[in-house]
């Protein structure tokens, strides 16, 4: 608030000789058993700070975040509805929290149990075989799951393949996570409706096609209708179908991708499985496979024989394309995604496919409504639809990131800006189903109002945000001086 | 309905927005064959209160059990503090902060961890966290490849004495672009790299050679010469260390003439608690010339249109959101949360804190391996200096078997060597921290001694 | 040094601007034979960590029982985001909000919380909480006679059937100011106050009648003829409810005619964990015409110079600080991030909610008591309505010792009311809550049927 | 932040059938078995909102408040230092949390071995024989003292005596304690160095005398450095001394109470040991007392007896002055004390009463060169001071409350204003040990920076706050209008 606002870093706080001296251990002698060479000679710039320095320091600047804790946050492609405080809670508990992950099964089959079950669940849900929980994020699950599309081939001596097929609208982990595979890309244009150019397809499938990345519904808002025509297509050429989980908080309980012919996918359990997304991680990104793929699947997974739980490790999978991540994933994220798991139960899932659907539809009738224009006028939003802000841009010069910019002044964080890169000054907008309707009609209310000050004064719009603890920040300049660490001499 | 604030009259009025009868209309642009039926296999709902109970049944079949086993995963103080702050609601339920103006919160949080790990380094940069320690070591030998252009190969040599599962996880990242790892072995006798091997398994020609300290099997190598001979081969140096061990080790940035190119490791021991082994987070600096063959996120300082400082994410064009294809990574969410409770982890216990901990972890270490020396049927496997760990071998019966005993003592009592290094026979890698008290190493040492004479 | 964030050139320089040599000149003032000497008895200070070990141990050196005893405290399901917001450090370490522009956080809450606490009692006003249920009854009754003009005593009449702890704590509260608590007698036929008793006892000329419902053996009382009896004698009525029972039960503000005047209880059961008997809230609630007689503090809305709604402390005039030794009470601090707690607990909660409570609670209660009168040797000691509490007697062995072969099942299995209550005999009060499942209820059944009949 | 500030109640985001579903318990089917009578027939018009909803209005209020985890607070007499987090954390281990307060000792232990060493711990740093937990605040430990003061003189048979004697300055609970404990009050001038007036005080004792109360540092910042002849005089005549414990910061591990000639005492664990206020409570307010008073301790005690914990109640202290809330005081808040108390040890409580009195000795002589006018030039500043504004006020018409308003535009929470009463536009200022040099030399420079503002237009502080959620609230239109809840009816 107002004039105390200091702007400083922690090291500011710092002064030679401070601590916080119930948090450190009590004074240790010099050790005397350490070569002088592999000794270190000065301190580190850390900071010097009190406990309470600490947590005021921490405590004001988390204060200058929007999260979902404090505001609408209707980030297309991010999810980003409520978090259960009982996932936090209970993923915390003492005993999960001190659990060494190389602790015997006999140790802790408590911790196990869950994350069978959640296995279990995931493929069920998403109509898989069989569920692995190993990577730690979506683009290592989209790794993990090309790589085992490359075993299988491989396994059947074809080594020809060396093409994945990604959408142009594809996020870009999908080519990335294809390229650290070793796979070329071959991009796959997206037709006026939004759906995959089935020509373009049909041109592109060849002996060479490892197989083909999809998003569905996809990252431009729709359900991709020729889902089907796409796996034969991909399947008659001998490639599998990947399916990016990213989405599937829209067709929760609605669809299944085991269903719609994917062979392989992950899921983004800090989007539909509501972890936190922590300001940037961790998340987990299980993936699952069909009977042909498993074999393949990354280590370790949880098996229950006999009354007990146990990993199943690399003497149990040969075949396994191996370890995400040295231990058992994000185990604490999966943790807090079975608490919501179990909450929501059979039917609490399928709901979230429905009401963030209609939240979506919703929304997206209601800024059409306004006069807004919309990029796929003529379909269904899935959880998600994309505005774009070109005729705007046209009359009154603002730009999709001035509308972004000042809708932070209003109090919500603005929708993805920029992407899916085919449609201009476009906005991707996804309200999620744990919004209320009244939240999500105030957002027409604040697009609206921006529009009219747009009309009236643009510049109000290039300025923003007005209010936030900062004004509009200097990219370029960070990009060229790149100030990335403060220094003892230099600040 | 859980999660769902929609009444009866909200759902109404909106499909008549909409201009639909029901909620299923708006999925029937989707195949009526490809609907989902019954899901049979998932449980019913629970309340709260009901998961509350059965997550805390879960808890308490758990064990709790004095922890002497590190392997990658270390027991440490964490300040009450910190998880405190850290699951405020502004931190945890923030998306990335692609809205620079909106999250300077934890932008300006990652810029202080950038800069904190870099001062622990002694290196110029530090990304804003990767998976773990062990992707990172994945990362930073493609980086290694990009950035030094002069190498006549994709050849990346990786010491045996690596964490086993390090190996693992690098082969798993970088199998399929390449690269060839080649082990470089371990001498029994003094548990470290032999300095000659970097020479004679080619060092010439290759991207990178990577260098661990401590090492696995709990000693330290001799990095100075490591990184003088790799550089002299126009090798680049990835160095793996323990983040904690830097308080009172030589800092990677300061290993050999011109010090580590690339410096990795696990965050963990930095106020992330054990929680079965994740989430974690890798963590990964290099000099500021080689910042633009970083893989992931990365903070800098600039103003705003006042000259008021400010923090934003940059280098945006390596990133796969820009870069696509063409990315130093396909890494987006990262763990940025373990990021924000490392840098008040560090925050907290400032150089003193830390160094007092490496200190005690140590000292710990040097006294467990000496009582256990005392004990007939037990030898330390070396005797060079350690951080804080070190190997046993056991004379008598199998190491499994010998867990199974401390665990049914409640000891979690060390990482058995021999299944993945054969050459160190029947032994046990152990741990011990700040967390230890004499009591605690006593007790270790009377039930080892009872499992190994009975 | 803990807590204390003084370098030595602080500590130096900062001694210089004061003008002396050391700290301990600071304290010249005073008589050098009242200073301390070793304070021998006090143990060294221990790093957090030793501490959090130490607590851990306590921890677990707590049992872990079914919890099947009310008796004034009760467990509930309490949803795990209202510690988690609660814990938030501005509500946490706010003070009282003496300078409102800073505090409006807390005083809206308050201000939520007297709006939730009136409408669950159907009340006009409610004060922003007392120490606990039992103090709330104290000085409701000092209450009473202050705003009781008319009557011609300062008699109280006060039923047996209230909490033998609250009566216990209202006569240390009151015992001092000349008040007189005449005691109203129990029908152990019926479990409930005698009607006729609130005349015989002498309600005419008294201050006030309490009325408890639930009353402490868990029998429901004929609230309406109590009140509308005490009104006509031109006594007022205290209530005592518990507030969970209130979703289901009539609120004191629509007893008999004209409603109880003043309401009090024991906030624990909305939000706030059993503790060992605390941290809880005493909540009172009145009409507004006798606002200005109420204990402790109380938030009105407002508005700033901008027109702009805010809240602050008002009927300031009451307390003791300004009023000093004339005031309506002593109370200063009070149990603010109780009410918070309590705040968020009915809003999440909601009528439903606490109805469904509530709802469990009872036909948890009616069910157990049914199956425990099929058990030999076990009887329900009254059979007419109740909440969620019920008394049974036992034939066989004493209470006691029942008790304690409970405690060795885990079961914490009741309150023994023999020695408050000699006239009900070998008998015990149990209690269930939405927490109990039928299982909870099965064990329960089983271990008495074991210990009755062994 | 700016625009979206909306200045709803909980109550405006409900909506008629909306819940917090997992939060919930299932629905649970109509009681038959209630006579109608006893039924509630409506429902309470509570708020029906999502968790989501609750989540973000309570985080979002909570963002209104000033609080030490956020500002510098040196509000006099209210001790508002850091409260360690480890407290909070170890005091809400489960196990605790789930104690029932009935439960049997043998259920126990730990709770009870914590109480067993706080009570021990606290006589010895007050030089008091036994100690009692069981006053749940500083005014209910005050009414417990005078109490048993009362007691000591009725099983004398002393009836006479139907006074006590409390300095002007005193705190309010102190004479508000007093009358609900039956006694007259009647105060003491303070003489011009803030010392209790002995020649008044000898003219006021007499056999009528019970006994005195008293704050030492008192409430005018300062020591009273003729305790030793007041409790000679008081004694003398018969009357026992209480000493009210607020301020014990000041001297914490340098003086005792006991060693002072106090009878009885009481603690305020919320401000010396650091438990947190939490917008206003809970405290803890443990009273400790010499030999003579034993027998008259509030009930329960924990005692330890062949090598067991359990509770003294009625039965094992017969002569109790009885029960101060139904169970055993705030056990929460009493276990947070300890936790601090171990942390700090021995020499940590004696730099509490160092370091405290330094920062305030400090801060008054920083505060008097800038040439601030003090209460009290010649003497010691104990843990806080008194400045007075009556200069500046003459000068510019500015108020201590105007100045006050002011400073929370600087980040700052004002000190207490207006107490005591005695010295005219006052500020009593209290850094507390825990706040840093620099903190409190910034403190110092926005007190000049205000007073200039003052100089030069005093309407800027006047018209203060400008940067908070609200400008400065209309405290007479409060109490005039009693607008004391929302309704559904009237809003
Ligand atoms: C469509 C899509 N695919 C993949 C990803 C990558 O997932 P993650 O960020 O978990 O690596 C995202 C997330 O941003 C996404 O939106
Ligand atoms: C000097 C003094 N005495 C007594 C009290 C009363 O203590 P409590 O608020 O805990 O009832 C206070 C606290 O405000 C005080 O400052």
């Amino acid at each position: 608030m107002g004039l105390h606002e200091t702007g400083k870093v922690i090291f500011d706080y710092g002064r030679e000789g401070r601590a916080a001296g119930a948090q450190l251990p009590p004074p240790a002698p010099e050790p005397s058993d350490l070569p002088d060479t592999l000794r270190r000679r000065g301190r580190p710039a850390l900071p010097e700070v009190s406990e309470l320095q600490a947590v005021r320091h921490y405590t004001r600047l988390s204060q200058k975040n929007f999260s979902i804790d404090t505001n609408f946050y209707p980030l297309g492609s991010c999810t980003m509805k409520h978090n259960p405080r009982a996932c936090n809670a209970l993923a915390m508990l003492p005993q999960f929290l001190g659990r060494h992950p190389l602790a015997p099964p006999g140790a802790g089959q408590g911790f196990l149990a869950c994350m069978h079950e959640l296995q279990e669940i995931l493929a069920e849900v998403t109509g898989m075989r069989r569920v692995s929980l190993a990577p730690a994020a979506g683009a290592q699950g989209e790794f993990a799951g090309v790589s085992m599309i490359r075993a299988y081939h491989d396994a059947r001596g074809d080594h020809e393949r060396t093409e994945i097929l990604v959408p142009d609208a594809a996020h870009g982990t999908n080519p990335a996570s294809a390229v650290m595979c070793g796979y070329r890309v071959r991009e796959l244009p997206t037709d006026r409706n939004g759906d995959v150019d089935l020509d373009a397809l049909r041109a592109a499938v060849g002996p060479q096609t490892a197989g083909i990345m999809l998003t569905n519904p996809s990252t431009v808002g729709v359900f991709e209708r020729h889902i089907s025509e796409i796996a034969t297509i991909v399947h008659d050429a001998g490639g599998l179908l990947y399916y990016d989980g990213a989405n599937l908080n829209a067709i929760l309980g609605k669809v299944r991708p085991g269903d719609m012919g994917f062979d392989v996918i992950h899921l983004n359990l800090h989007k539909t499985f509501s972890t936190p997304h922590g300001g940037g991680g961790p998340g987990a990104g299980p993936v699952g496979v069909r009977e042909t793929l498993l074999p393949y699947l990354p280590i370790p997974i949880v098996t229950h024989e006999g009354g007990r739980y146990r990993w199943l490790e690399e003497a149990d999978c040969p075949h396994s394309i191996g370890r995400m991540t040295a231990f058992a994933g994000n185990a604490g994220v999966l943790l807090r995604a079975y608490v919501y798991i179990r909450m929501l139960g059979q039917e609490g899932m399928v709901r979230v496919g429905e009401y963030s659907t209609l939240n979506a539809n919703y929304l997206m009738h209601r800024l059409q409504a306004e006069g807004f224009e919309l990029a796929f006028p003529r379909r269904r939003a899935s959880h998600e639809f994309i505005v774009t802000l070109k005729r705007e841009h046209d009359a009154y010069g603002g730009t999709a990131m001035d509308f972004a910019k000042r809708m932070l002044d209003y109090g919500v964080h603005a929708p993805t800006m920029y992407f899916p890169l085919l449609v201009p000054e476009c906005l991707l907008i996804e309200p999620t189903e744990t919004e209320t309707r009244e939240e999500i009609d105030a957002f027409v209310d604040i697009l609206v109002a921006i529009r009219e000050e747009a009309s009236r004064d643009p510049e109000i719009l290039h300025e923003a945000p007005h209010t936030l603890p900062v004004r509009r920040l200097d990219e370029v300049r960070a990009a060229k001086e790149l100030h990335l660490r403060w220094s003892p001499e230099t600040g | 309905m859980p999660f769902i604030p929609h009444t009866e009259p909200d759902v109404r009025e909106m499909l008549a927005a909409i201009g639909v009868e029901a909620i299923d209309e708006l999925f029937d642009e989707i195949a009526p064959e490809l609907r989902t039926g019954q899901l049979d296999a998932i449980p019913e709902g629970l309340p709260e209160m009901a998961v509350t109970r059965l997550m805390h049944e879960r808890a308490r079949a758990e064990g709790d059990m004095l922890c002497m086993t590190g392997a990658g995963a270390y027991p440490h103080h964490i300040p009450q503090a910190i998880w405190q702050l850290v699951g405020r609601g502004e931190y945890y339920s923030a998306y990335t902060p692609y809205q620079a103006e909106a999250s300077q919160g934890t932008l300006q949080v990652t810029y202080e961890f950038q800069s904190m790990m870099a001062a622990l380094t002694a290196t110029e940069v530090a990304n804003a966290s990767l998976y773990d320690g062990a992707s990172a070591l994945g990362e930073a030998t493609l980086m290694a490849v990009r950035a030094n252009r002069k190498a006549k190969s994709k050849r990346i040599l990786l010491p045996r004495s690596v964490h086993p599962r390090y190996r693992a996880v690098a082969g798993t990242v970088v199998g399929n672009q390449g690269l060839e790892l080649v082990e470089l072995p371990l001498d029994v006798e003094t548990g470290r790299t032999p300095l000659e091997s970097v020479d004679s398994a080619g060092a010439e020609g290759a991207a990178a050679v990577v260098v661990p300290q401590p090492n696995f099997p709990g000693c330290l190598e001799d990095v100075d010469a490591l990184v003088d001979r790799a550089h002299a081969a126009g090798a680049l140096v990835i160095a793996v260390v323990n983040p904690t061990s830097l308080a009172l080790l030589r800092p990677p940035g300061e290993w050999g003439e011109r010090g580590a190119d690339i410096v990795v490791g696990e965050g963990q021991p930095l106020g992330i608690p054990l929680s079965a082994g994740g989430p974690y987070f890798g963590f990964l600096c290099t000099r500021k010339a080689m910042a633009r063959q970083m893989p992931g996120r990365v903070v800098g300082r600039t103003v705003d249109t006042q000259g008021r400082t400010g923090y934003v994410m940059t280098l945006r064009a390596r990133e796969q959101d820009i870069r696509r294809s063409k990315a130093t990574s396909n890494i987006c969410t990262n763990q940025g949360l373990m990021v924000t409770a490392a840098t008040l982890y560090m925050a907290l216990m400032g150089a003193e804190g830390l160094e007092r901990v490496a200190r005690h972890s140590h000292a710990g270490a040097v006294a467990l391996r000496a009582a256990l020396a005392e004990l007939d049927g037990v030898e330390p496997v070396f005797d060079g200096p350690l951080f804080h760990e070190f190997a046993v071998r056991l004379d008598g019966p199998p190491v499994a078997e010998v867990l199974d005993g401390l665990a049914a003592r409640g000891i979690l009592g060390g990482f058995a060597l021999e299944p993945d290094y054969p050459e160190l026979g029947n032994s046990l890698l152990l741990c011990t921290t700040e967390l230890h008290t004499e009591a605690d190493r006593a007790a270790y040492v009377k039930a080892l001694r009872e499992l190994v004479a009975g």
